[in-house]
């Protein structure tokens, strides 16, 4: 059963109605005037390690996200692929590495000015957004109050503000009409998209995805990946962990194959998915992973 | 003739039950009240990642849960007013007894007990919130303050809610304890009433049915508030 | 000074407090046990198919816990003296003043009280025990009485055994407010130790002591008692 | 996944080394000297009817259990085949009907005699096996206490006596050595064989199985069903209420087709499996039903 039902929602993303079947590095190059190396570099991690107790989990990982860039982080579980994306917004801190956001050095846990440090940490997250994989909206709070929560206290929005804003991501994400609903009336789908919404609200430079499809049953991945599509082709900068290793094939304009906590191969995917991969990304992409196609 | 001493006229304990009722009533929800301090501090103590916090915490809740509530209060009447002496007769050289006010000692003891059993259900409400409610308010970079405020705490207080009830009704009952300081609320009212009239059974009857009345209406009012901050739970749907 | 009041020599309070100790353990273990009676009854009965069996089980827990310690054992001190002398007074002519035992009323009350906080953890953990461990009981054609004692009642004790440990702790705090009866248990003790020498503080805290030092020694016994119970299930892999 | 599983046991029935490929009816009737007519008959429902509030789940279901039976009951969920495999044995009261343990009339609910009554169906219970789905074992209780409970507080054999029996029933499911085990340390077959010799132990007329392998992974059923294959060779009477098709066409002697309450069809596997079948049952077997091949 969750085998079909995943292989079909890859199907239908590769073979339903697709407006949007481009290179992405070319698309980020037209809207952007100047070459692909002069985009403003988003987000830079650099020989960033964690451990978790005796356990390492990431083994020196670099990692630079540009304007415009669609990255999906893949690899087996265990590989170290959602601690990276989540130490890029310092939900967990590195234990080694530096990291910097548009050009500006994060500093981490143990800096001296522990006031300084968390304002600053504070001001990285409010521009970078993150998806969750178990959604993680607020239960208590309407969809509507959900998406107005960081304009209106981060942002510092009025109420009146929040809720024009709001109403407009939800409509962006095909929610409309479902402003009053709680989250829990939602299905996991639709969860998702509010959750897309409430990072896109706060205009962040970049957003960071934590396998957002992977606890959404199978007839309900597409209408998540079609909004993650779109925001692809209107040029969103995205860091993506995924498990859909057709949705990364079209849309991400850089694979990074994560193995053991290393990067062990990365590059556009037409090369990766072409002849050119090295071998331990081969045996992953035939199947060694889960829920690889 | 039970219903002439009950009444509110002459030889009536009318008036002198109706204001031990509303002492009770004052005693108990400032009890429970000023118990949230030390208990949520307690709560938060036992989640901190200091060993010595943990331990305070430990050792407050375990001594008041395992000393008998009246002891407790004994043990603050004397204790406070031995200390407040000897401070006095220090500083002024005033030796004689000095009585402590037996409201604020009655609060002050009662509203440690109740924190005590306040700090384990606010603990565990905390606990209950999925770390993920708290990441996302993280990931949006809402300051810590707002965080607590407005995602952690209603969520835990919809958890805590059924649990503070019963600390409620304990503390409620609790207060009752305090007549033995001497302050007049319905226990003690009752008490006298029954010294006097040498009807004892009537009056702590009626003391009785007064309690059970006030634990009937606060269950309702805890209800109502159950209710309403479990909206957006899938139960709730409309 | 204080050794000297504490010790068990003449003008020493030990052999006082030490009796008090003893009688509080023999009290409280008597009301705790008599209480799993009505506890027991009640939890059958709010199971019960029968309406006004969950009605009558429903009063008794509602009312008992509604209503301060305190003021049950009151009601009982007083309605059984007061019962008694009337039926003394009809039956013999007797009309004079009837003291009635002093550690039975505390156990009844007491105990009464611990029920209604028993039959609470009593039917939540018969309820927790799953149908088909039963029904594969009755499958084998077991008599009813084998169901209940040999596999209901044993799967229901693991369940039980934490709330049943606070039942027992409430309790043992509880037989202190019998102290008002005049029953010599050790609140009594410190009390009149406190009264004639002028040392309250002292003799109420070591009577904190005493009490710590049960509950403390209670919970290592449940605690032992509750891995016992857990043999077998998946967590207690060896 | 579970499809796969299901289907691999299912092969393995039918293709696995199995000394027992045999027409039931036939063996039934070596083993028994006299004609299949003469053979004591163990169980007779007699149209019996069972309500769930305001839901019929049986309208009028007879059913016949002679000794030496092996009697599946398929049908798909809420078709009523459990609900009638627990009025057998008197877990739910039937409604109307009788029901009839060797000849014996048993009485229901709002018998004049409640005490008699409940003596009865003690008596009918210790007589007739029951193998639940969730196997129900007593998790207080070591293995071999298990086993021995029932020998020992209805039979009124001696400790030792029920331990030695209970030994030689373990033996036979194949699990010596578990004597002292909890159940929550065995797996779910090896925890179903147990159950299976705790029916045994009270030496049955018939034992009935309400779903024995649906709560097993995939990958345990093949060990339960090769226990209940040898049981049926022994000449055990058996009713199964069952999804597993392949193992009801190869060990039942009759197969009852439950639909909606009713009997919709029942004969030997051989004709119904074959094309004499009613177009209903057809299409329950081509894979309407749940977990059928």
């Amino acid at each position: 059963m969750v085998m079909d039902g995943c292989c079909l929602a890859a199907d239908d993303e590769t073979t339903g109605p697709d407006p949007v079947r481009i290179d992405r590095k070319a698309t980020a190059g037209d809207r952007d005037p100047g070459a692909a190396a002069d985009r403003e570099t988003i987000i830079e991690a650099d020989n960033l390690e964690k451990w978790f107790g005796a356990h390492k989990v990431l083994d020196g990982v670099s990692l630079e996200a540009n304007r415009g860039d669609v990255i999906a982080i893949v690899g087996s579980s265990g590989s170290g692929k959602s601690t990276l994306l989540r130490c890029m917004n310092l939900l967990e801190t590195p234990d080694a590495g530096s990291l910097r956001f548009r050009g500006e050095q994060i500093a981490f846990d143990g800096a001296p000015h522990e006031r300084a440090r968390r304002k600053q940490v504070e001001r990285l997250r409010s521009q970078v957004g993150m998806v969750f994989q178990a959604f993680n909206l607020w239960d208590h709070r309407t969809v509507l109050e959900n998406l107005m929560e960081g304009p209106r206290f981060v942002l510092g929005l009025s109420r009146r503000e929040a809720a024009d804003r709001a109403r407009a991501y939800l409509a962006k994400v095909g929610l409309s009409g479902k402003e009053n609903a709680y989250p829990a009336h939602l299905s996991g789908g639709q969860q998702q998209r509010v959750a897309i919404a409430r990072a896109l609200a706060m205009a962040p430079h970049a957003i960071l995805f934590d396998e957002p499809t992977s606890a959404l049953d199978p007839e309900l991945v597409g209408e998540v990946l079609r909004v993650m599509r779109q925001l692809a082709a209107e040029g969103t900068t995205m860091v993506i962990v995924t498990h859909e290793m057709a949705f990364a094939r079209d849309v991400a304009s850089r694979l990074v194959f994560l193995q053991g906590g290393r990067v062990a191969a990365q590059g556009a995917p037409r090369d990766l998915f072409g002849g050119g991969a090295p071998q331990r990304l081969r045996d992953f992409l035939s199947g060694g992973g889960e829920r690889a196609p | 003739m039970t219903l002439t001493l009950l009444s509110f006229g002459p030889g009536g304990w009318g008036s002198t039950l109706l204001i031990g009722a509303l002492m009770t009533i004052a005693v108990a929800v400032t009890s429970f009240a000023f118990g949230l301090v030390p208990g949520a501090l307690a709560a938060m103590a036992s989640r901190s990642p200091h060993a010595w916090l943990r331990a305070l915490a430990l050792v407050y809740t375990t001594l008041v849960r395992g000393i008998p509530e009246l002891l407790v209060i004994y043990l603050f009447f004397f204790g406070t007013s031995s200390m407040i002496m000897a401070i006095v007769r220090l500083s002024f050289g005033y030796g004689g007894y000095i009585e402590v006010n037996a409201f604020a000692i009655g609060v002050l003891s009662v509203g440690l007990i109740s924190g005590a059993y306040s700090a384990e259900v606010i603990r565990g409400a905390i606990a209950s919130v999925p770390k993920g409610q708290v990441e996302a308010a993280m990931a949006l970079g809402l300051k810590r303050w707002v965080i607590v405020s407005r995602i952690l705490f209603p969520q835990a207080l919809r958890v805590a809610l059924p649990g503070l009830n019963n600390v409620w009704q304990t503390t409620l009952k609790d207060t009752s304890l305090i007549s033995v300081t001497g302050l007049a609320e319905i226990m003690r009212s009752a008490n006298m009433a029954a010294g006097v009239t040498h009807e004892p059974f009537t009056f702590y009857l009626v003391a009785a049915l007064i309690y059970l009345l006030f634990t009937w209406g606060s269950a309702r009012l805890f209800a109502r508030a159950e209710i309403f901050s479990g909206r957006g739970l899938k139960e709730a749907r409309p």
